[in-house]
């Protein structure tokens, strides 16, 4: 039986042009909802669908994810100072979904990461996080690898229905095609509309990058500080094992190996 | 002769069948999508096309040209007289002369093409192509002897029934081959389609001369983009198929098959004969795509139909994405087809209706139209490189004598290099010179070779759009792809901006600034040097000249290529080719270096950042790899102000 | 005062007499630091030496020189660890609750920088009371789950600690720590919820909360104080200035870690736990290919240097270890390792929580790139070298011997932990 | 684009776009003559740089503004005079044709000089306190004087900026008079120029106001600042950020320069520029710091090397422009390479500062490395060019830096050449010295050598002994002999070296010979070797004396380099006793016993240890020379003449058959490594 699986997508923004695109992690969303109930997936979008939809920046967007093999697609009508949830949560109930993939992050907006817990604690699901791929789902539960830093993996299972947020590790979204993302159908749909009231009161400047701090030097006197500054790097007091025979030396390294739970 | 009336009966009924042969062939062609042609002028310019355009291409094997002159000269003139003597029954010992005369030409070219098909080299097709110089060289001895007495040689109604017989027999085998065959589709068919094919071209400007390389749009927002089945091909693309005469010589040429990529032109354009027929591959008998991962396709296991998706079963996507666009074979063709063409719009179907463009493909399209350029740069860094060339701006200047287009070699350091030399060069001309900055765009040759013509007309657009803005009266590129878009591609989008402006390669122009002394240059003492002709810049847009002016006026005679100038080898870089990354036995670029190698150059001078780029890919030792600029830049003496 | 010499001319001859009975007494007599009132060691240069057999003076450092030239005080003067403030509270007024990432169950910089943020939001509340006329006191709570290694939580920060160790807080347990947390809420009501914002479970676990509870979060906050917050957002590319939430997800280097005060780190009571329809099951790590993970990234180096001579061997045991490889830049330069896996300032930063460097001696290029790694552990044939001082854990010998050894016992031990060799090993494994 | 994109995004300095990330920053280059005038090897030398890419040089460190503060003594530029406009000239045009933009620092040193020379002035300050590492006493600057400098530098400016130059820097760093007023370490004065903040920050101040009206707007006018003086009474980082700030609130100051620790004492000034004993990039957190509160870019130098290292620097934002100024000395190519994607090819600086430690003496600038570096007006090549001549078959004798320098450039000719190393490894004495502690970044010299021999396909062939047999069978058109020296240990046999009784520095750097308990080296060379033999076994553990008959031990070593020697060496307590000369060794039981003399007095002691090393350089290894010498078609012998005048040994042009025979390096007599290396590229360059 092939599960019902909604794939959410919102407009992502390039890192260096910082143009409207297709979202990473909403197309790897995209990818993963296609690999797990193929045409049957539906793909919803909340956000602005009125006269100058056509031909914007968004539509183009919007195609660009059809353009990944849908013939439609929803559209919650939502203005751009609304709050999404109450109609995607609304949307989401009235389709009876199992498995709803969304990106971790939004690429543009508050970037909140907020919005699958917000819609998960408003259905009652369950939600796993970085998700790096679903492997099966059977008997109301699902095989999921989740995404750890450090490119590891954890295989965890949760029953359904479910929202998975999907990280950078899972598999890239397929190529988007010119012509069925032209010929896509949008399925504009009125959801409650809430102003994101919260949001109004907020003051947004373009960010400056934020070098990461170098070394902290506390030092009080100039001496210290001079020291400190160019010393070199060093812990201190380690272990240090000189006579023992090569089987207890590299004992000692196992057991700190295994301590540190690189070797499992 | 027993029965005389027999014949003229039996040429009538092979005339017939031959002519239901034709209309049949005819709707297999007109399946095809409409594509407007003037039938009548078409028809008339035909002889010419055939003796001018046609021959000029098959005058390059000489030892060919004179067998074609002399079997095919001799067969249509023989034809023709048939029909007159033995059908129409015009009674004229002269006409009986002439027959038998251009039947002994045809023979002893048949002789010739017996002789070439004894140990045919391996471009050729056997199968049924094996027969036809005895088929040749039957139909000329059968009307030898079938017109010595109309020629008064021998006297009327001599012979028994046997040889009536037995020349009946050999008529109709023969006609059979020659008539029925032609139109059917037997090899002659070459004839029969070569000679419509000449006459209803789709790119009538290649004839008398010209030149048209530049790939038609694709339209946009129909219900199919590109190529998906065969009849989605205009009918004379159809019909340009069929015109194939097997003879291989773009399978000789092609820088995939030799690299054994699974690409072999000639097979593609027998693929496509067997789609827009329908059947299976069965009969080929010539090469087939080389297959370096032994992924074993059986012959006859290629299987089409005019309403079949091709690369469903007939043609393997990876062949269509080994090409590299670089036109060797339509320079070499005979027949003047379009492989090229046809490759690009089952590309189009590929791309941007099913989004299979393989390996690097989808990411470099996602770049270019996130960021106007392939590898997915801030386009606001796209000047970055020009910081301390004090270069002048259209936005800031509005107008002056040279635009001088960058190109994607913007973005890369070794291409750079190649900038600041034609830059150096400029200046010591002083030549009124400026670029677009960040306002240029990738040109969008990769995005239309690559099938994603929706991309490539939105970046022309936008960039005609930029360029309108300013005055210039010359467009000057480092870029042969960039050079082929804006001049041959450009026009297609109803955009005033290129009006009266000369678009010109960087060697095209550097060589006028030297011939008319606006630079001096040192004679050049590096050892020896070749000229590699980038695709784009030769077969292209026809400059084989200006490049190899430039370097004579440093001193240096080109040791030249075996392959060079219009049969230049690619160095595999066109065409997306190294996007798409198909893999092969070689690669394409090891080829052309070691073509360089065999003329013992230190040097290979190049006029193409992508030639550049790939055949320094080549693993050292190998000759250095220079653009033309850069061995100008090295040469040129500067005045002291 | 300090000036004055003072002498013992009797002292003096027997220490110059190698043979005197008293000798070796005088001696060591000598032997400890003669320091000055104030500390300082005091040295006399005129009185270095004695004369020796051939009537010339005689300096011999190793076996004595007489008064206060004798057995150098060498090594580093025990500088005293100066003991810091500690930072008590009686009865907390209030609550500032901030829940480590505790990546291997130490304290990682972020969240030291979020404990550092929580007293600074602290003290600005204390100001603000007192300012007007009221006294109130906060505590900043550690909030932590499953195993714990920190051994200075007290240095970092925390006043208060709540440690849930219970199987099931441990691993990946989402519901169960949210839960935890939730109720934590209720019992203390504190003024903030910390949380960094990262991929280590911080942001996973804020978000639960902020969603539980209705609040909504500031999400990548970098800038805060009691009043307003600003966040990234956009990736990255815009900064949002808002009013402080009561729930913070935030980024490192929020604010400057503690480093003049302790802590108590008394642990704060919680009620039990109800952990009610768990849905998500966790069942383990998953191996990967170490090699495939990037080298600034991967978590277990093997690195080598010039002091190794079978590079087979090496590579071997690292695939046995299931260690990423590193190299030195000489390793590199010789052509032994390619240049992507060069490690130190002409290379990559590492990260790695452990380093194993293999014949390295610690070039100080090469020490600025393990700048940030956790445990060191050096082999090495040269114990002065300065990546046995930089290192946990240094076994001085010949490497392909040790090398050897240690491949011997990770594949016997492997053997015993999955004799089927599965890829996926269930059950009992986490990494909180 | 490459990784290192983030070096190459372009960027202005007021209205200057400078195309890279990567400066050149002031230094005293020591090659201007003639009262202070750029000269040809000046230009060549920066143009040099330009070339090779750089994005802006600042030239002409430490260049005085006024006639009384003393150049001639390390021959900076001399601004007080109209005179230098036309060589400014000469100087912009080369570098502005390679894309470059170039800058001079300008300043009056005050009292951080010498009186003792040129016009002889007194030296002035803001207190007249003298400055340590020049010895300089000074007097107290007074009002008229102070107004006078402050025309001296608006005039100077005008100079800079009518020359053509792109801009200049004011040096308010290095204890110049700038900074002398803003320190109050120095600055004790109660008027209105010292006392309070905006007293102290009031010369520059003017001078900055002065400056700046003089050159108008969109003139680049940077300040070199320091960012913590690392002195108790001086400026610390606090301090520098107030001043910074106050200083870019004008909007007249176009960049700050940012430089790490004060330097008028021998220590601080050993961190200005931070040898190979540093870690990376050691005070990049002060220019950081500066950065924070500043709105203008930002440039470090100091101890940033590495391509890799400069990008991560540029890329995470610390500052805006990397100074790499010893980089480019090591190689003027650094940027070009970047961009040929040739990395591995660059030759990269280690830090061992043979530069520096040279200009401190008054000499000029050199790199160890780089014999070509500074000698570009001598026509000495940084990239050598194949020879159009005869392709030659030359055999190398010797693994050291000179031979390796000859095989490598020999190659770069395009000749045969094979290189036979008697040791297991390549690098010579080079090696030896990379193993002391702290010194290991010195074989980065010989590690790029041996890479190019790589790529340039030098047959190169280790642990083969060469003899004349060997020789004769590879049949060279040239062989070069770089055998290098023997440890020189025989001089006084009454330190008994025949019976073993000392060792040489290079026994104990090499590990041939255990590090005794209780050691005493005596050195007579008193430059490295005998210091780190020293620290090496002050680190494994021994307790050593330095024992030398020169003033001082380590005192043939520059002012940036014994700092952190001393350092090491005073932390390990390595006794330093100089004046004293070894007369003799004996064995007295287990123990040895070393008998000095001291050389002003002829009185003796004696030390009881248990292991004596001896550092007394050098002989050469000449046995295979004279072996040679006879069949070989030049005698062995080096035409001088042509060798000094960068010009081809006449030999190669004559019709001789037979074997050239050339010997460089120590194998000749002990020098250094700049000098074999030197020898070696200008023999070979025209090979």
């Amino acid at each position: 039986m092939q599960p019902n699986v909604i794939s959410l997508v919102s407009i992502g923004r390039h890192p260096q042009s910082g143009r409207a695109r297709r979202s990473e992690q909403d197309g790897r969303a995209l990818e993963l909802g296609l690999k797990l109930s193929g045409s049957h997936l539906q793909v919803a979008h909340a956000g602005a669908y009125d006269s100058t939809f056509s031909g914007s920046a968004e539509e183009t967007v919007l195609r660009q994810y059809a353009g990944m093999g849908l013939k439609q697609m929803t559209v919650l009508k939502q203005s751009s100072d609304a709050d999404v949830i109450p109609s995607l949560s609304h949307y989401l109930e009235s389709q009876s979904a199992q498995v709803v993939l969304l990106g971790v992050r939004a690429e543009s907006g508050e970037s909140s990461g907020m919005v699958p817990y917000l819609l998960a604690e408003s259905l009652g699901w369950p939600i796993v996080s970085r998700v790096a791929d679903i492997v099966s789902i059977e008997n109301g539960e699902a095989e999921v690898l989740l995404a750890l830093p450090r490119g590891q993996r954890r295989s965890v299972t949760v029953t359904l229905p479910f929202i998975a947020t999907v990280d950078n590790a899972a598999p890239e979204p397929r190529q988007t095609a010119y012509g069925p993302g032209q010929r896509a159908q949008f399925n504009a749909v009125d959801t409650p509309e809430v102003l994101d009231e919260l949001r109004i009161n907020w003051v947004e400047a373009p960010a400056k990058p934020r070098p990461k701090r170098l070394k902290v030097i506390k030092a009080k006197t100039a001496a210290e500080r001079f020291k400190a500054a160019t010393a070199k790097a060093q812990g201190g007091s380690g272990k240090v094992m000189k006579n023992e025979s090569a089987q207890e030396k590299a004992q000692a390294i196992f057991d700190l190996l295994i301590e540190e739970k690189v070797i499992r | 002769m027993i029965f005389d009336w027999l014949p003229s009966v039996l040429i009538a009924i092979v005339l017939m069948l031959a002519v239901v042969g034709a209309v049949r062939r005819i709707s297999l062609w007109r399946a095809g999508q409409p594509s407007p042609v003037n039938i009548i002028s078409g028809l008339m310019a035909m002889p010419k096309r055939y003796l001018h355009d046609l021959h000029h291409v098959v005058e390059r094997d000489k030892y060919m040209s004179r067998t074609h002159v002399a079997t095919g000269g001799g067969f249509v003139l023989a034809m023709f007289l048939v029909l007159c003597v033995h059908l129409f029954g015009v009674d004229s010992k002269l006409l009986a002369w002439a027959l038998l005369a251009s039947l002994v030409m045809m023979f002893t070219g048949a002789i010739f093409v017996f002789k070439r098909r004894r140990n045919p080299p391996s471009r050729l097709s056997k199968g049924p192509w094996m027969r036809l110089p005895k088929s040749l060289m039957t139909f000329a001895v059968t009307f030898f002897v079938l017109t010595l007495p109309a020629a008064g040689i021998l006297p009327d109604g001599t012979g028994n029934v046997l040889l009536t017989l037995v020349l009946s027999a050999l008529i109709l085998v023969s006609l059979g081959e020659m008539l029925f065959g032609m139109t059917w589709g037997g090899p002659m068919k070459h004839a029969f389609a070569g000679a419509l094919h000449l006459a209803f071209h789709r790119r009538q400007e290649r004839f008398g001369g010209g030149r048209s390389t530049g790939l038609k749009p694709a339209d946009l927002g129909v219900e199919v983009h590109g190529v998906s089945k065969p009849t989605d091909f205009k009918w004379n693309q159809l019909l340009g198929f069929d015109a194939c005469v097997q003879c291989g010589r773009c399978e000789a040429m092609c820088p995939a098959f030799a690299a054994g990529q699974p690409l072999n032109p000639k097979k593609l354009i027998q693929d496509m004969v067997v789609g827009l027929a329908g059947g299976t591959d069965a009969n080929y008998a010539g090469s087939h795509y080389p297959d370096p991962q032994g992924k074993g396709r059986e012959p006859g296991s290629a299987k089409g139909s005019p309403t079949e998706v091709i690369t469903a079963g007939l043609v393997d996507a990876e062949t269509l994405w080994s090409c590299t666009t670089c036109r060797a074979c339509v320079e070499e063709c005979p027949m003047m087809i379009e492989h090229v063409d046809a490759i690009v719009d089952m590309r189009r179907f590929l791309t941007m209706e099913k989004g299979e463009t393989p390996n690097k493909g989808a990411e470099v399209l996602d770049n270019i139209i996130a960021t106007d350029n392939p590898n997915g740069y801030a386009p606001g860094s796209r000047t970055n490189w020009a910081a301390d060339q004090n270069l002048n701006v259209m936005r800031d200047v509005k107008k002056a004598e040279v635009l001088f287009w960058v190109s994607d070699g913007a973005f890369d350091m070794r291409s750079q290099r190649i900038l600041r030399s034609f830059v150096k060069l400029l200046k010591a001309a002083n030549v009124d010179v400026a670029i677009l900055g960040d306002e240029e765009r990738d040109s969008g040759d990769v995005a239309r070779r690559l099938g994603d013509d929706a991309t490539f007309q939105n970046l022309a657009k936008r960039n005609l759009q930029t360029l309108s803005q300013y005055e210039f009266k010359t467009i000057v590129t480092t870029d042969p792809h960039a050079f082929h878009c804006l001049r041959n591609e450009y026009g297609d989008f109803g955009s005033d901006a290129l009006d009266n402006v000369e678009v010109l390669h960087h060697t095209t122009y550097l060589n006028r600034l030297v011939q008319d002394g606006k630079l001096k240059l040192d004679t050049f003492k590096g050892g020896t040097v070749t000229y590699h002709d980038p695709c784009y810049l030769g077969r292209y847009n026809g400059e084989y000249e200006a490049p190899r002016e430039l370097l004579r006026s440093m001193g240096i005679e080109v040791a030249e290529m075996e392959r060079s100038g219009f049969r230049s080898r690619c160095c595999g870089g066109g065409g997306g080719a190294p996007i798409t990354d198909i893999p092969g036995e070689k690669r394409i670029a090891d080829m052309r270096v070691e073509d360089a190698k065999e003329t013992q150059a230190d040097l290979i001078a190049v006029g193409c950042q992508q030639c550049t780029a790939m055949l320094e890919g080549v693993v050292e030792p190998r000759p250095e790899i220079r653009d033309i600029a850069e061995i100008l830049v090295d040469q040129l003496i500067e005045e002291v102000h | 005062m300090s000036d004055i010499i003072r002498r013992d001319p009797r002292t003096e001859w027997i220490a110059r007499n190698r043979l005197h009975p008293l000798y070796e007494s005088v001696i060591n007599a000598n032997a400890g630091e003669v320091r000055g009132p104030t500390g300082l060691l005091r040295k006399n240069p005129h009185k270095v030496g004695f004369i020796g057999p051939n009537g010339i003076k005689r300096i011999d450092r190793l076996k004595g020189n007489g008064q206060g030239a004798g057995a150098v005080g060498r090594g580093k003067s025990s500088a005293n660890e100066p003991v810091l403030a500690l930072h008590q509270i009686e009865a907390p007024d209030f609550y500032i609750m901030v829940a480590p990432d505790l990546v291997g169950g130490r304290l990682t910089s972020h969240d030291k920088d979020v404990l550092g943020l929580a007293h600074k939001l602290c003290r600005t509340y204390e100001a603000d009371e007192r300012d007007q006329g009221r006294s109130s006191q906060g505590a900043v709570v550690a909030v932590c789950f499953g195993e714990m290694k920190e051994e200075s939580l007290d240095l970092a920060g925390v006043d208060r600690l709540i440690h849930l160790q219970n199987d099931v807080f441990e691993g990946f347990a989402p519901e169960a720590r949210l839960e935890a947390v939730a109720q934590i809420e209720q019992m203390y009501q504190p003024k903030h919820w910390l949380f960094p914002d990262s991929i280590h479970g911080g942001a996973d676990l804020g978000s639960r909360l902020s969603a539980r509870l209705g609040e909504r979060p500031a999400v990548q906050a970098w800038q805060v104080d009691t009043q307003n917050t600003v966040c990234r957002g956009a990736s990255s590319s815009i900064d949002i200035t808002r009013a402080t939430p009561r729930i913070l997800l935030l980024l490192e280097e929020c604010g400057d870690a503690i480093d003049e005060t302790r802590h108590e780190a008394k642990a704060l009571d919680v009620d039990a736990v109800e952990v009610s329809a768990v849905n998500i099951v966790d069942h383990g790590l998953m191996d990967v290919d170490p090699n495939a993970i990037p080298l600034a990234e991967a978590e277990f180096i093997l690195s080598a240097g010039n002091g190794i001579h079978n590079w087979e061997q090496f590579h071997d045991a690292a695939k046995a270890l299931g260690a990423t490889e590193g190299a030195s830049r000489v390793a590199v330069d010789d052509g032994f390792m390619p240049r992507f896996r060069q490690v130190g300032a002409t290379g990559t930063w590492v990260t790695a929580r452990v380093y194993v460097a293999v014949g390295i001696s610690g070039a100080i290029q090469h020490m600025q790139g393990i700048g940030q790694c956790d445990k060191v552990v050096a082999i090495n044939t040269d114990s002065g070298c300065d990546m046995v001082k930089r290192a946990a854990l240094s076994v001085i010998g010949d490497s392909e011997e040790i090398l050897e050894e240690l491949v011997k016992i990770v594949n016997a031990h492997k053997g015993q932990v999955s004799p089927e060799g599965e890829t996926l090993e269930k059950g009992s494994e986490h990494a909180a | 684009m490459s990784q290192f994109d983030a070096l190459f995004q372009p960027l202005n300095i007021n209205k200057l776009t400078i195309r890279n990330r990567i400066v050149s920053t002031a230094h005293a280059e020591v090659y201007a003559t003639d009262g202070g005038m750029t000269t040809d090897r000046y230009v060549k030398y920066y143009e040099e740089k330009a070339k090779g890419g750089c994005g802006l040089c600042i030239c002409g460190g430490s260049s005085v503004v006024s006639i009384d503060s003393p150049q001639s003594w390390w021959a900076s530029v001399n601004l007080s005079t109209d005179r230098i406009i036309p060589h400014f000239q000469n100087l912009a045009d080369a570098v502005h044709k390679h894309g470059g933009k170039i800058m001079i620092q300008i300043t009056h040193m005050g009292r951080r000089s010498r009186w003792d020379g040129e016009n002889w002035p007194n030296l002035m300050s803001p207190s007249g306190i003298r400055e340590p590492v020049h010895r300089a006493t000074c007097k107290t600057i007074e009002v008229e004087e102070i107004w006078r400098v402050i025309g001296d530098f608006v005039q100077a400016a005008r100079r800079a900026k009518e020359g053509g130059l792109d801009g200049v820097e004011l040096s308010a760093v290095h204890q110049h008079m700038i900074d002398q007023f803003w320190s109050p370490r120095v600055n004790k004065r109660t008027d209105e120029w010292g006392g309070t903040f905006e007293g102290r920050m009031k010369f520059g101040m003017e001078v900055l106001k002065a400056v700046r009206e003089e050159v108008g707007p969109d003139f680049a006018v940077g300040l070199r600042i320091t960012g913590d003086e690392f002195h108790p009474d001086g400026l610390n980082h606090d301090d520098m950020k107030k001043i910074a700030q106050y200083y870019d609130a004008t909007g007249m100051v176009d960049y700050f320069g940012v430089v790490g620790s004060g330097c008028d004492t021998h220590n601080t000034l050993a961190n200005v520029i931070p040898n190979m004993s540093y870690p990376p990039e050691p005070f990049l957190h002060l220019a950081a710091g500066i950065k924070e509160v500043v709105s203008v870019p930002v440039i470090h130098a100091q101890n940033i090397k590495d391509p890799n290292q400069a990008k991560r620097i540029v890329e995470a934002g610390y500052v805006d422009f990397v100074g790499m100024t010893r980089a480019h000395i090591a190689d003027p190519h650094f940027i070009a390479k970047i961009k040929m994607d040739q990395v591995d090819q660059i030759r990269q600086c280690v830090g061992a500062n043979y530069c520096i430690d040279r200009q401190y003496q008054g000499l000029d600038v050199l790199c160890i490395q780089n014999a070509a570096t500074s000698r570009e007006y001598m026509g000495l090549p940084h990239i050598i060019e194949k020879t159009e001549g005869p392709i030659r078959n030359i055999v190398v004798i010797g693994g050291g830096p000179g031979g390796m320098e000859a095989a490598r450039v020999a190659a770069e000719r395009g000749h045969k050449v094979t290189l036979i190393e008697k040791a297991e490894e390549l690098g010579g004495q080079v090696t030896l010295a990379s193993k002391a502690p702290q010194r290991d970044q010195i074989a980065g010299i010989t590690r790029w050598l041996a890479m190019e021999l790589d790529r340039l396909g030098v047959d190169v062939r280790l642990g083969t002994s060469a003899d004349e047999a060997l020789i004769r069978e590879f049949n060279p058109d040239v062989c070069i002999l770089a055998t290098g020296g023997i440890p020189f240990l025989e001089q006084n046999p009454e330190w008994g070296a025949e019976e073993g009784l000392v060792v040489s520095s290079w026994d104990i750097l090499s590990g041939a010979v255990e590090p005794g308990k209780n050691v005493l080296i005596y050195d007579t060379i008193c430059e490295f070797s005998g210091m780190s033999a020293a620290d090496y076994l002050a680190a494994k553990g021994s307790l050593v004396e330095l024992v030398t008959d020169d003033i001082k031990p380590g005192v043939g070593i520059g002012g940036t380099t014994f700092p952190t020697y001393y350092r090491s060496l005073y932390e390990k307590e390595v006794i330093m006793t100089s004046d004293m000369i070894l007369d003799k060794v004996y064995r007295e039981g287990e123990s040895l016993v070393a008998v000095l003399e001291n050389e002003y007095t002829g009185q003796k002691e004696e030390r009881v240890v248990d292991q004596i090393v001896v550092e007394n350089g050098t002989r050469p290894n000449e046995a295979l020379y004279y072996a040679l010498k006879a069949e070989s078609v030049n005698k062995g012998q080096i035409d001088v003449e042509a060798l000094f005048d960068i010009k081809p040994q006449p030999i190669l042009s004559e019709a001789a058959d037979g074997m050239i025979l050339w010997r460089l390096g120590d194998c000749v007599s002990q020098r250094n490594t700049h000098a074999a290396m030197y020898d070696a590229l200008r023999l070979c360059k025209d090979l």
